[in-house]
């Protein structure tokens, strides 16, 4: 056993036997490449969002620092990182420092699953070959890519939680507490309508879910029938705490929310990965439900087919880039909303709906698999509409009994 | 030099007694079912260890239960010391007694 | 203000026509300036007028402040009060009538107090802890009498006459909050 | 360059060479490129202040829309209206809380020097409480004049030293205010009222 | 390269664990007990059990710690434990006695009995297929157990609202 | 006072018998704490206990209380129980600093508590003065139409801030710039015809400063013409909107009985029910000649006073342009020499024209003995001056009762039961000005 057979064993397409120099030169690449994308990206994305809020409230936006002002965030990020910092009297020491970095490493590390192109054009897999090497150009490829994402978004809520209880003040644990309870919300939302696509794609592996949705038909946006699709964006939004979800952060109720007490370079981590989850979870709503780097043929034409390789990245970005833009734009419009009419969405619709809505692809995925005849189909679809639609009506019965019996117990408060 | 199952499984003996150790000597109610989370991590890896050593998936499916198991244990558990510190503030497990009735 | 011969004068007429009698409105004296009624409130009578008054339809205290009349203890009023250092002067509105009347009430400076407001107008809490803080005179059955716009650390009654308008030294006194 | 230098004095007590001069106008430009406020609105001129973030003046131009609610992170401290007595110790309070390098911006006669309101209620000028660096003139300063003001400001960043600390460049955040027991009698200077 | 994996990854698992007993504040403890369980998501990684290592972090990382740090929290029971105090002088040394007995005696039974486990049979089933396997496993043998535990969490949920329901109205979250 | 020791019944009385203290007492929604035992009291709660509420501070410097109020709230969770607003921390001196300066001066006084309306201060000070001085009946019609103008404009301008304040409050961050992007047209004109932004000193007693500069009407009609489109986009930003819907509405409500008894004016009055506008009720300058409308709510929550705010830029704008086709020609001050100063062009001619200019403006004009309560509706409510002259050139006593100041005791009621985000949009919707509260 030595050291080259185990570092790419996440991604079994790396062949070991060969010359050991080559697979250690894609590897160092593609994390080089991660690396540079994730960083370079994020300081785009926060002049982005500072132009384009700009742009939608009639303003300039910055325009002093560098061209346009796209150094805009290289002069935050050295100014941060050459101020004072500080470790309040009351803080835990400890937990205080090491939070910035668990809120930092994983939005950095969803990255690694993503895959960032390749050659997806005609029902190809997807791979590339480097240095005589036969890879994808996703950084690692394992087995249960999505849940790895899925695990990172979950430690995510650490940062955020310690660096809100080890602050030692109040208004930053109630914006932890918040943030906690919020994301733990949106969790089960978002898994759910994960588990759509991945019911239909029937793999977990990231690679794999992007090779099947080779067409724009099997675009799980399409396939999953959309619902998903929208329950994953609003879960997906709050669960980055972006507005209109951004209770965490509420500067008019909690002043900075969980990192009040942070400054310097460890509030510079916060912000960081803030605008790096932004783009991260941006890519893997693209990833599990507009095909990734799968190009988009109007009128049978592949725009970005002239970039040749590049075509899959060029197409990955555009699409990001939409997202951005969206969310850019629901911080400029939407106002946010109160602490319990989130957790109202996250309980009671969003969750039911894409539960409900699970069961039925289920149904259809096991009628489609066991070959029933076209009369049975119906039968079948009809009976689960009929069913999603009682469970709904008792839900809803179930919810104002409780409400009443909330009011007669007293609506004191 | 590579680890074999004897490892894993030592490993486990070894974490499955701190976490022995840890239920004794606190107090703490709440740090005291992370002590029973030790145990049950313990126990997890000598099956996913005995699943891999005799290639039986089984192992792995045990370990998943033991999860399921484990997730509807605390939330039970932490209910109960909610309801307890509630009424009880700064109780240790010596004030659990009252629910002997 | 009365040392100019007008206001002898008009003094004497004063006494002139004192055989008139003096327009009434529940008992008190009633003035009338610039149009504006004017109730003379004695101070044991307050509350109980402020009673009469909102339930005659005066259902709003739109303002309740003071006066220190310190320089000008012998002001024209009408005969039968006797003018006193303070004065409380309470606004009230009818909003049903579309009608405004004033109580004035002189309060003497041996003994700043007088009955509280708060029972008929709870909107007079504010109001009254302003004129507290800004002339020490303290409201009686007032449920939070304590300063509000000045620290609660504060020495003097900023508005009475007698306290200097000038500037003083910053008391830094280190963050309450 | 003595070894000495550098214990004593950080990098300040380099000669400044390519690198540490380039440095330093790094940071320079970057601090004053985004200088970011905190919100310490008063009175008048914290509506101007704001009405200068909006969409006729705009100082998002120089990268200081981010008005920071905590002041844990915020560079600029703009004095925007009257400081009264009872304001005085929260302000300070701010401004101890915020971090180095920081700097002041005195919005406003009332900050700078009482303005109008020459008595018992207003700091006769917030110098007297934290050490400003630029005073914006008017009652309350136009936007422009609050953006000439923050231009001077970022001059003033640019040509400033980085690792020296206020206290040794003379425009200190060590200066010490005279505490007065709380309950004194207060002191009345200024001038007599009418009769 | 395994047995480095193997040494670190058992290094955090034990360094966890000694964290969960000894550290006095609650929330450090439960730091600690993160840490034990990223150990035991590696070691089931190296161990080709990776659906298993992905909901080791769901579950127990995610759900189950933040859960432990909500409650500390909500309750604001963050103080340090005091452990010097002992009501029961006996308990302590008892209680390592009894630990280290007992991890000798599995060690002791592990060591003797390893000719029956043999030596690392590397014939783990990698990747999807490990997935796949799983997934047969629980739906078909023990299908009916998977059906249980459904039921279990349910009641666990239900149990846990009653538990914690206030009395008289209480917040509505 | 001598009580007669009568058992009486001895049941409960119904509610509707009890006195308002009484009522209060009961609802209880004021914190009576002082800070000194809200500091005793510490930090976070010692023991959890179910009955344990928290104690925490908003403010003063905190970013949606406008400025320097500050708000002990009393939480349990994140439901706000009591509350107990503190104010003082923009006290001013100001009606100490009014007893200093002459009639002539105390408009730059006044102008400065509410400054988001400052106009309308001015007007009320200038009314209250004319009225002691006993000329209020001779004001030249010219200058009783330019005051109705500015103060018309002044309220679009003051509810556009509320507009941009609000949306900023309830985290719709456009709609704060798009407050202040309309405002700015508004201050424009205002720069024109006064010179200043804001601050203006442009009413006086006896009229204004100067006439209105040439090519007014125009940029008034400018400003007419942008608005109404801009407030359609406020609709489809906010009205319309179900977030800012779910948001507003049933939050802060109060009572007509409960607004009525704490003395609140304006559109808080208005918001629950009560048509209550001194425009039209007890009409000041020529409000009586214009036409427009009340707009009164009906549910007295935050989004009623937000819709009220909204639809009386629309009325301001209408009676604007009623104001427009019947601006007359005349004098804009009056011609009494005691009140007003001569004309620029004389003092360069005549040396007693100098004398008198220069003694209007150092010494100030002498205002008989008399005391008044002048009250007119600003943005913000009922706005009144109570001036006491002794026949000096200064006031003897200078007050004015604030709308805010009074408004502001809403607010614990308003709050009560709420969540911690409501309470900010509570204290948006009754949008307080500081510097008129504190004076």
């Amino acid at each position: 056993m030595n050291l080259l057979n185990r570092i790419p064993s996440a991604d079994p397409m790396l062949d070991a036997e060969s010359f050991w120099w080559q697979p250690l030169a894609v590897v160092g690449l593609k994390v080089l490449v991660v690396f540079v994308i994730g960083l370079v990206g994020t300081m785009f994305m926060v002049w982005f969002e500072r132009k384009i809020v700009a742009g939608m409230q009639n303003r300039v936006g910055p325009n002093k620092a560098g061209p346009f002002g796209l150094l805009q965030t290289l002069a935050d990020g050295t100014k941060l990182f050459f101020k004072e910092d500080l470790i309040p009297e009351k803080a835990d020491p400890f937990v205080f420092r090491i939070a910035p970095f668990l809120a930092f490493v994983p939005a950095f590390l969803v990255w690694a699953v993503i895959p960032l192109g390749g050659d997806f054009t005609g029902g190809r897999d997807g791979t590339v070959t480097w240095f005589g090497q036969v890879t994808r150009v996703q950084l690692a490829d394992p087995p249960i890519g999505v849940l790895l994402v899925l695990a990172l978004s979950s430690i995510a809520v650490y940062g955020v939680m310690l660096a809100g209880w080890s602050s030692g003040s109040k208004y930053p644990l109630l914006g932890s507490v918040r943030a906690s309870a919020q994301m733990i919300s949106y969790e089960a939302a978002l898994g759910l309508s994960l588990a759509a696509v991945l019911m239909t794609a029937g793999t977990l592996s990231t690679s794999g879910i992007v090779s099947a949705q080779s067409s724009i038909t099997n675009w799980h946006l399409l396939s999953t029938g959309i619902v998903p699709f929208v329950v994953f964006l609003i879960a997906m939004t709050a669960e980055l705490n972006r507005p209109p979800f951004d209770l965490v952060e509420a500067e008019q109720e909690l002043v900075g929310g969980f990192h009040t007490e942070y400054s310097s370079i460890r509030f510079a981590l916060f912000f960081l990965a803030e605008f790096m989850n932004v783009i991260s979870m941006s890519a893997l709503l693209v990833t599990l439900f507009l095909g990734g780097p799968q190009p988009l043929y109007l009128g049978g034409v592949d725009i970005f087919a002239v970039l040749g390789p590049f075509g899959g990245t060029a197409w990955l970005l555009l699409k990001v880039f939409a997202f951005l833009y969206m969310y850019v734009w629901f911080r400029a419009t939407l106002p946010r909303l109160r602490y319990d009419q989130l957790m109202n969405l996250g309980w009671k619709v969003l969750i039911p709906i894409s539960l409900g809505w699970f069961i039925l692809l289920a149904a259809l995925q096991v009628a489609r698999d066991s070959d029933v005849s076209g009369l049975e189909y119906a039968l079948i679809v009809g009976g689960c509409l009929v069913g999603i639609a009682l469970a709904y009506m008792l839900f809803q019965a179930a919810l104002n009994v409780a409400r009443r019996n909330r009011e007669a117990e007293g609506a004191a408060y | 030099m590579t680890p074999t199952t004897t490892w894993y499984l030592v490993l486990a003996a070894i974490l499955f007694g701190v976490g022995v150790i840890g239920l004794m000597i606190r107090r703490n109610p709440l740090v005291m079912f992370m002590c029973i989370e030790l145990m049950l991590n313990a126990v997890n890896l000598s099956f996913v260890a005995f699943a891999r050593a005799f290639t039986d998936i089984s192992g792995q499916t045990a370990v998943f239960f033991v999860m399921v198991v484990a997730a509807a244990e605390v939330v039970v558990g932490l209910g109960i010391i909610i309801a307890i510190l509630r009424r009880r503030p700064g109780a240790t497990i010596d004030d659990l007694a009252e629910l002997k009735g | 203000m009365t040392d100019t011969p007008e206001a002898q004068s008009e003094d004497a007429t004063e006494e002139a026509e004192a055989s008139i009698p003096e327009p009434e409105m529940l008992g008190c004296p009633m003035t009338e300036s610039r149009g504006q009624i004017v109730l003379h409130v004695a101070r044991d009578r307050y509350v109980e007028v402020a009673k009469q008054l909102a339930d005659e339809g005066y259902a709003m205290c739109v303002d309740l402040t003071a006066v220190d009349y310190l320089k000008h203890m012998d002001r024209e009023l009408p005969t039968s009060v006797i003018g006193e250092r303070f004065e409380i002067v309470v606004n009230l509105l009818d909003i049903t009538h579309s009608r405004r009347i004033r109580l004035r009430t002189q309060v003497p400076e041996a003994d700043a107090t007088i009955a509280t407001l708060f029972d008929l107008y709870p909107g007079t809490e504010a109001m009254e802890r302003e004129v507290f803080d800004m002339f020490g005179i303290s409201f009686e059955g007032h449920p939070d009498p304590s300063r509000i716009l000045m620290p609660e650390d504060w020495n003097g009654y900023p508005l009475r006459k007698d306290f200097q308008v000038g500037t003083i030294p910053v008391q830094f006194k280190g963050a309450a909050s | 360059m003595a070894l000495g230098d550098v214990v004593n004095d950080g990098l300040g007590g380099l000669s400044h060479n390519v690198i540490t001069g380039r440095l330093e106008d790094l940071v320079n430009w970057s601090r004053s490129r985004s200088s970011w406020p905190a919100t310490f609105g008063l009175a008048c001129c914290a509506i101007e202040m704001m009405a200068s973030g909006a969409a006729h003046y705009d100082i998002a131009r120089f990268g200081m829309e981010v008005f920071r609610a905590s002041p844990r992170q915020a560079d600029i401290m703009i004095v925007a209206g009257r400081v009264s007595q009872k304001m005085a110790p929260v302000l300070r309070q701010v401004y101890d809380q915020m971090m180095e390098p920081k700097w002041v911006i005195s919005m406003g006669v009332c900050a700078s020097s009482g303005g109008m309101f020459n008595n018992y209620a207003i700091v006769q000028g917030v110098d007297q409480i934290v050490p400003v660096d630029v005073y914006a003139p008017g009652c309350p300063p136009t936007p422009e004049t609050l953006i000439h003001a923050i231009e001077t400001l970022h001059t003033k960043i640019e040509q400033g030293e980085i690792m020296r600390r206020r206290g040794q460049t003379g425009a200190g955040a060590s200066i010490h205010v005279e505490e007065i027991p709380a309950g004194s009698v207060p002191v009345l200077l200024g001038r007599q009222p009418h009769d | 390269m395994e047995l480095l994996v193997f040494v670190l990854a058992s290094v955090m698992v034990l360094a966890g664990a000694i964290g969960v007993i000894a550290y006095r504040n609650p929330v450090h403890a439960a730091l600690g007990l993160v840490l034990t369980l990223f150990g035991i998501a590696v070691h089931f990684v190296s161990m080709e059990a990776h659906f298993l290592a992905a909901v080791q972090v769901i579950v127990y990382a995610g759900a189950i710690v933040v859960l432990f740090l909500f409650v500390i929290m909500l309750l604001g029971v963050d103080r340090a434990e005091d452990l010097t105090v002992e009501p029961f002088q006996i308990q302590r040394p008892l209680a390592v006695i009894i630990g280290v007995a007992i991890s000798g005696l599995i060690t002791a039974a592990v060591v003797r009995g390893r000719s029956t486990l043999g030596e690392r049979i590397d014939s783990g089933v990698p990747g999807d297929d490990n997935i796949r396997e799983l997934a047969r496993s629980l739906y078909s043998d023990n299908v009916f157990a998977f059906e249980l535990t459904s039921v279990l969490l349910i009641v666990a949920v239900v149990g846990t609202v009653v538990l914690t329901r206030r009395q008289r109205g209480g917040v509505d979250k | 006072m001598t009580m007669i020791a009568d058992e009486g019944a001895q049941e409960l009385r119904p509610r509707s018998e009890l006195t308002a203290r009484e009522l209060l007492r009961e609802v209880g929604s004021v914190l009576r704490l002082s800070e000194a035992e809200a500091a005793k009291l510490g930090d976070l709660p010692e023991d959890p206990d179910e009955d344990q509420t928290m104690i925490i501070n908003m403010g003063p410097s905190h970013p949606s209380t406008h400025g320097v109020l500050r708000l002990m709230l009393e939480l349990q969770g994140e439901t706000v129980l009591r509350c107990k607003p503190i104010i003082g921390y923009l006290h001013t001196g100001m009606e100490k600093t009014g007893e200093q300066l002459t009639f002539m001066q105390g408009g730059t006084n006044v102008t400065r508590m509410d400054y988001a309306s400052p106009l309308n201060n001015e007007l009320v000070f200038s009314m209250a003065t004319e009225k002691l001085l006993g000329i209020d009946g001779d004001i030249p019609e010219r200058a009783q139409w330019m005051r109705m103008l500015l103060s018309e404009l002044n309220r679009m301008s003051s509810h556009l801030l509320f507009m941009a304040t609000n949306g900023m409050d309830l985290g719709a961050v456009s709609m704060m710039i798009y407050g202040w992007r309309e405002r700015e047209e508004v201050l424009r004109f205002f720069q024109k015809v006064t010179g200043l932004r804001m601050n203006h000193n442009f009413v006086r007693p006896g009229g204004l400063a100067a006439d209105l500069p040439p090519g007014w009407r125009d940029d008034v009609l400018r400003i007419l013409d942008l608005l109404p489109e801009r407030l359609e986009e406020y609709d489809i930003l906010m009205t319309g909107q179900p977030i800012w819907r779910e948001r507003l509405q049933g939050v802060g409500v109060i009572t007509p009985n409960e607004a009525l008894a704490l003395g609140a004016t304006g559109p808080i009055l208005r918001s629950t029910g009560v048509e209550w506008d001194l425009r039209r009720h007890d009409p000041y300058l020529r409000y009586d000649e214009v036409e427009f409308d009340i707009i009164v709510g009906s549910y007295g929550d935050a989004f009623d006073r937000y819709a009220i705010r909204l639809n009386e830029i629309r009325e301001s704008m209408r009676i604007v342009r009623q104001i427009l086709d019947r601006m007359p020609e005349g004098d804009y001050r009056i011609q009494d020499k005691k009140v007003t100063p001569p004309p620029r062009a004389r003092i360069d001619e005549s040396m007693e024209a100098l004398i008198h200019h220069f003694k209007i403006f150092t010494e100030g004009f002498k205002v008989p003995e008399g005391e008044v309560y002048v009250a007119i509706e600003s943005p913000r409510g009922e706005i009144g001056c109570y001036i006491a002259s002794d026949g000096s050139p200064t006031p003897y006593r200078m007050h004015v009762r604030a709308p805010s100041f009074v408004n502001i005791q809403c607010l614990p009621h308003m709050m009560r039961g709420g969540l911690v985000a409501d309470a900010v949009a509570v204290i948006s919707s009754v949008d307080p000005v500081l510097g008129e509260v504190d004076r």
